[in-house]
């Protein structure tokens, strides 16, 4: 089967991205539509920004991946997704979660552990959902998510809907064994999903090279299950949008899976954990080239504003306004009272928790 | 009512339960085209086509964690592992997925799954494929464990499994398949959570689940006939919810009691059980609980061995006389 | 990257032959070469003709998967290993146990679960084992001999040693995760894996259509990993050397790795329980064709007759010798004794029997 | 003697072997050039190289497979799990061939491995983060698994582990890792299947293990000072072997005996050592024996419930002096 978009030429990148611009889904946009996509991308970054803080301050535990530097991927694809289109992504999941209309509110909270969180505290950074606005999460086992993108888009297949599954991961994710047995099934039975590897060039500490071995891109590993493909620019979100709704038409007319890999990059560590981590696996230079001149951020606002879409004052409106935005939530979130300690008994079986008959036969906790 | 086979008795439920509820979708290896490993899904292809009945790759993790997904938005997948030891591929979608995801989300998220197949030894098989996940299943918050122990149970905790909102383990008997039992023509449901008497007796307690059950009652028959002592058998059916009212209430009843249960020993169900009476009955025993389970090692695969390994009646019988 | 050879052009068999034959591996050997490589091939289909008697006679248990139909490969992949190389399988594994020179003796006894099998009783027909003869086994979990062999091939890469370890799997265990996982590691540590998939076109009931999606063949997903893969006939026995010579040497003297398919099929069903399944997924047709056009002894006695390295009269001393060893080790393995029930908690821990320090300090069993 | 992190006590022992036995090798994710996640391997790559310390893509089951496959040739490879809790993706490989391979082979073939990692909640990492699989992975006859409570038992323990021919699931613990301990210079090592009493004691006995060791050394020091009653602490080291005699031992001493097992209650580790006393030391209890595990749920993220989920000195006080 043949791939959708060539490697990445390189040097005709200025062409490419106006070939992108034209691009019908993006011809179309409005100036409020591509100012909207950019408070988008910088609610995200101000969130996170904000998490960053509060992190450092105490006020959350265990890991916080954040997304910064991958924001076009997030805000591009969800802005294409319709009723009946799903998502669902790995641990690096706070971008996607507010490109869906969560608020950071709930979001916040979640990160600090209180019952007034997206998942009333109980997952945490990794594990934000919104089923009520097709978000399935937030999935903190490498890949685990892949087979049940696979069974959204089974789901949405088996009930007529013409819809798509987006399953997110990274470029580390692509060596557990479920994505390989989900491609094939995708493939086998035709399904609606279209998996997007978030190529941010490590996982963890490790290289893309030290951890994928690879004929041109990791996409290309869908060729053998005859799943057709694409390699594509993950910061510009034109490009992003182009792409990804090629793959989402065609998931809507044919029921046909598709993998898409987005070039991108994360300026933080892995986790805060390594936030800090310079000089180590990843050369300061390289850190400074991505931020310096692939910003998803930067790069949409000059062509914005280049294009007369932005002025420098409203960016400014927008950028305060998420950033406000951001320090509210974690106000909100400060002030908001951690769960119970009986709340962990909770949200384990539906039955036990609505007393239904089936809820009330038997023991089902076993403390001493 | 008629007289049928276990087998046959899960190819009611999920034929039933297909006509009821156009949600549910059988998935698996070989449940089609082939009628099943087995023979439970006999039929089912041809009567209701491939949206309700998918055959799959060998992909457990993908197929399981395909049936998780579909079931969060609504579905409700049946997937048939063809055997449960094949759980250990696709333990992590199992356990972190259908097991945490209803928490992890606050409980935004539901998981009505049902994964089904049979988990026993003592069909030569060795020891990969003669695992009984009991334990590592039940040990998940989150999780039930079902394991009936003849065709009128299977049928009527199938169906209920199939309308539960949270994810069902559902545990068969390949040697049980072919065991006849009467089945009534009407429709009926036998809550989890709820063990079943199978034979009442005074004098002491067998607890037991699945297969055991059978071995328990053997033992309880010759009992009875060879050493005068009457045997209670309490059938758990399902291991997760747990029937703790219908376990003290034998206990209390007889002061004494056998564990049968063909797992093994270390971190079993009947260690479970077993901690359970002590923590709750403890001074109702008149004698230290016993048990008999799978010998602790790797089944072996020799014919002339492996049901050895198994629970017998004779070991059941051996334990009561110890504490009667 | 490249595959070594191009899809099977049926037409030009003929032609593809004879340039087997004469790949020099195959040019070197002697007439009586020959004849042992077809004597092999009998042993093992008169071995598994017993087997299967026996088991209808109610001698074994469980499963009895036979090879019968494709002993060409075993017999030709294992007639090119060295001290170095090393094999194992899944559960279809009676053949490359006779070809590393294990006993049709210890063979049956094994499948009658008696104490005198290779085994000693306890693993049955999926579990023979000659570590002494680089024979890994015998696996029974679908695919999870995958990552064993990479292992074995770690194990050669690490001592410094020439070897290649060869891995045996059906074209329905590729769909398996670990094995996807497996080939990205093989070529990430230029590992001398040779991943063999024997394709003989169905897993259990299912035709190999309906298990995988591929572009052209199942070893073509190699590409995907950048390692070299080839598809083969598996019922010429000069082809299978062929072509694994070429794996064989590029492990030795490269490291490399590689997939291999050959193209082959088993005439009776799955297992036992499916042993007569006609006209169920498998056409009578299709099942005479194999056995009339392409059976692998078939085909090389009539070759070796031809080419005259080979008399009617010599094959019939080798086949009755053969059918008379087959019959005699059913003969040894019923008059052997069964392993004692306290043998099951031998061979557990080492340590345990051994009784040294470790294997008596604590308790390991727990029956009761 | 020197007083060093749990952590890098492990990475002494991680050295020392290298040093010792050049079969030893080191694998897993992010081992050798980050250091391990949890800096267990800190310098090993760059003092042994690329030969001796190796790391993988994460693909679990693949290179635990792969260790399994080397041990078979007489490596004698050390996995690293970044967690315990990602023995799911590759428990295939963990529970059916380095579990069943020895057996299945009729001891022809031998597996000494050694697989490593944390196994904990306590770090707010969320429900799939904090397993604590020893009950899943000692219920399998074949494996052995231990679990140290403080660096000098960790050292001595790896290297015995790693020496084993045996597979050895050996669970550390991320809040752990920091905790100072003093560590001979001189070399030495513990043996699997040894308990050690860590503190002695007449009244009442508890049974741990890992760091749940430290909630049972810290309620015995509080109910000391504050309710009178001298409790025993009996450190298991091992699960599996399991030091069954120092366990009837104290049992035997004190006549009651409060479990604590961070795991959670159903079919965990101390629902076996229940069990085990029950059926050996029957006679010797005064009152039942009592459980604090981990509340019976997923794990919870919120940092501000997390801690009051697992086992806490005040619940083994309440448990001590429900039967004291
Ligand atoms: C099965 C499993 N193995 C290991 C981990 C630990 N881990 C978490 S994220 C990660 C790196 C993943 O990298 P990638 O897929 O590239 O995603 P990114 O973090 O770059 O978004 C690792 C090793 C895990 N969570 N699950
Ligand atoms: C993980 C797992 N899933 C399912 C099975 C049951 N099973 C055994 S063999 C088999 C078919 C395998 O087919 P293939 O790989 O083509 O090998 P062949 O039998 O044709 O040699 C199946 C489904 C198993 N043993 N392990
Ligand atoms: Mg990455
Ligand atoms: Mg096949």
């Amino acid at each position: 089967m043949t791939k959708t978009e060539a490697i990445r030429p390189k040097p005709a990148a200025k062409k490419r991205a106006d070939n992108h611009a034209m691009a019908p889904i993006n011809a179309r946009l409005t100036p409020e539509d591509k100012v909207e996509l950019l408070r988008q991308m910088l609610r995200m970054r101000r969130f996170e920004q904000a998490s960053l803080k509060f992190y450092n301050a105490g006020k959350m535990g265990g890991f916080l991946h954040v997304y910064i530097g991958q924001e076009a991927i997030a805000a591009g694809t969800v802005s294409l997704l319709g009723e009946h289109d799903h998502i669902i992504t790995a641990y690096r999941d706070h971008a996607h979660a507010l490109a869906v209309g969560m608020s950071m509110n709930e979001c916040m909270a979640e990160l600090f552990g209180k019952a007034t969180g997206c998942s009333k505290g109980k997952g945490g950074s990794m594990h934000f959902f919104a089923p009520d606005k097709n978000y399935w999460g937030g999935h903190g086992i490498v890949a685990g998510q892949t087979p049940l993108g696979l069974g959204l888009a089974f789901g949405i297949k088996y009930k007529g809907l013409k819809g798509a599954a987006l399953c997110f991961l990274g470029d580390g994710a692509v060596n557990q064994g479920c994505f390989s047995e989900s491609l094939n099934m995708a493939a086998l039975f035709n399904l609606p999903v279209i998996y997007i590897i978030e190529n941010n060039r490590y996982s963890m500490g490790t290289s893309l090279e030290r951890s994928s071995a690879v004929d041109r891109c990791l996409a290309q590993r869908a060729e053998a299950y005859g799943i057709d493909w694409a390699l594509a620019s993950g910061e510009d979100i034109y490009e992003v949008r182009a792409v990804t709704q090629k793959a989402i038409e065609r998931a809507h007319h044919e029921s046909k899976p598709m993998v898409i890999e987005f070039d991108t990059y994360r300026y933080y560590g892995h986790s805060v954990a390594d936030a800090n981590h310079k000089g180590g696996y990843r050369k300061e230079e390289e850190i400074e080239h991505y931020k310096n001149e692939l910003d998803p951020i930067r790069t949409f606002k000059a062509r914005l504003i280049a294009e007369k879409s932005l002025t420098e004052e409203l960016y400014e409106a927008i950028d305060a306004e998420a950033k406000a935005e951001a320090a509210a939530s974690a106000r909100f979130a400060d002030e908001s009272p951690f769960p119970t300690v009986e709340s962990v008994f909770e949200d384990v079986y539906f039955e036990v928790d609505r007393q239904t008959e089936a809820g009330r036969t038997g023991r089902f906790f076993f403390n001493d | 009512m008629a007289l049928i086979e276990y087998r046959e008795a899960l190819n009611q439920a999920l034929s039933e339960e297909i006509e009821r509820d156009p949600n549910v979708v059988l998935i698996g290896e070989e449940v089609a085209q082939y009628n099943g490993a087995y023979k439970v899904t006999r039929g089912l292809w041809k009567k209701y086509g491939d949206r309700r009945v998918v055959d799959t790759p060998i992909s457990e993790a993908a197929f399981v964690g395909m049936g998780i997904g579909a079931s969060m938005m609504g579905l409700r997948p049946v997937i048939e592992l063809m055997f449960w030891s094949f759980a250990t591929v696709a333990y992590d979608q199992i356990v972190n997925n259908a097991g945490q995801i209803r928490f992890m989300s606050g409980g935004l998220i539901n998981c009505p799954i049902v994964i089904r197949g049979p988990a026993n030894g003592g069909t030569n098989v060795g020891a990969t494929h003669s695992h009984t996940p009991e334990n590592w299943m039940a040990a998940i918050p989150g999780l039930k464990v079902v394991s009936p122990s003849n065709g009128y149970d299977a049928k009527g905790l199938l169906k209920t499994a199939i309308r539960d909102n949270d994810p069902v383990m559902f545990m068969e008997n390949t040697l049980l398949y072919g065991e006849k039992c009467e089945v009534p023509q009407e429709e009926y449901l036998i809550p989890l959570g709820k063990a079943d008497f199978k034979r009442r007796g005074k004098d002491v307690s067998l607890i037991a689940h699945g297969r055991s059950v059978l071995i328990a009652r053997k033992a309880a028959e010759l009992l009875a006939a060879e050493h005068d002592i009457d045997a209670e058998v309490l059938d758990l059916r399902s291991i997760r919810p747990l029937d703790e009212e219908a376990i003290l209430e034998t206990v209390s009843k007889t002061h004494r009691v056998v564990l049968v249960d063909e797992s093994k020993p270390f971190c079993g169900v009947s260690a479970q059980i077993s901690t359970l009476i002590m923590e709750k009955a403890f001074d109702e025993l008149d004698a230290p609980v016993r048990r008999v389970c799978s010998l602790d090692a790797p089944a072996i695969y020799s014919p002339g061995v492996e049901h050895l390994q198994l629970p017998t009646p004779d070991r059941v019988i051996q334990k009561v006389r110890e504490i009667c």
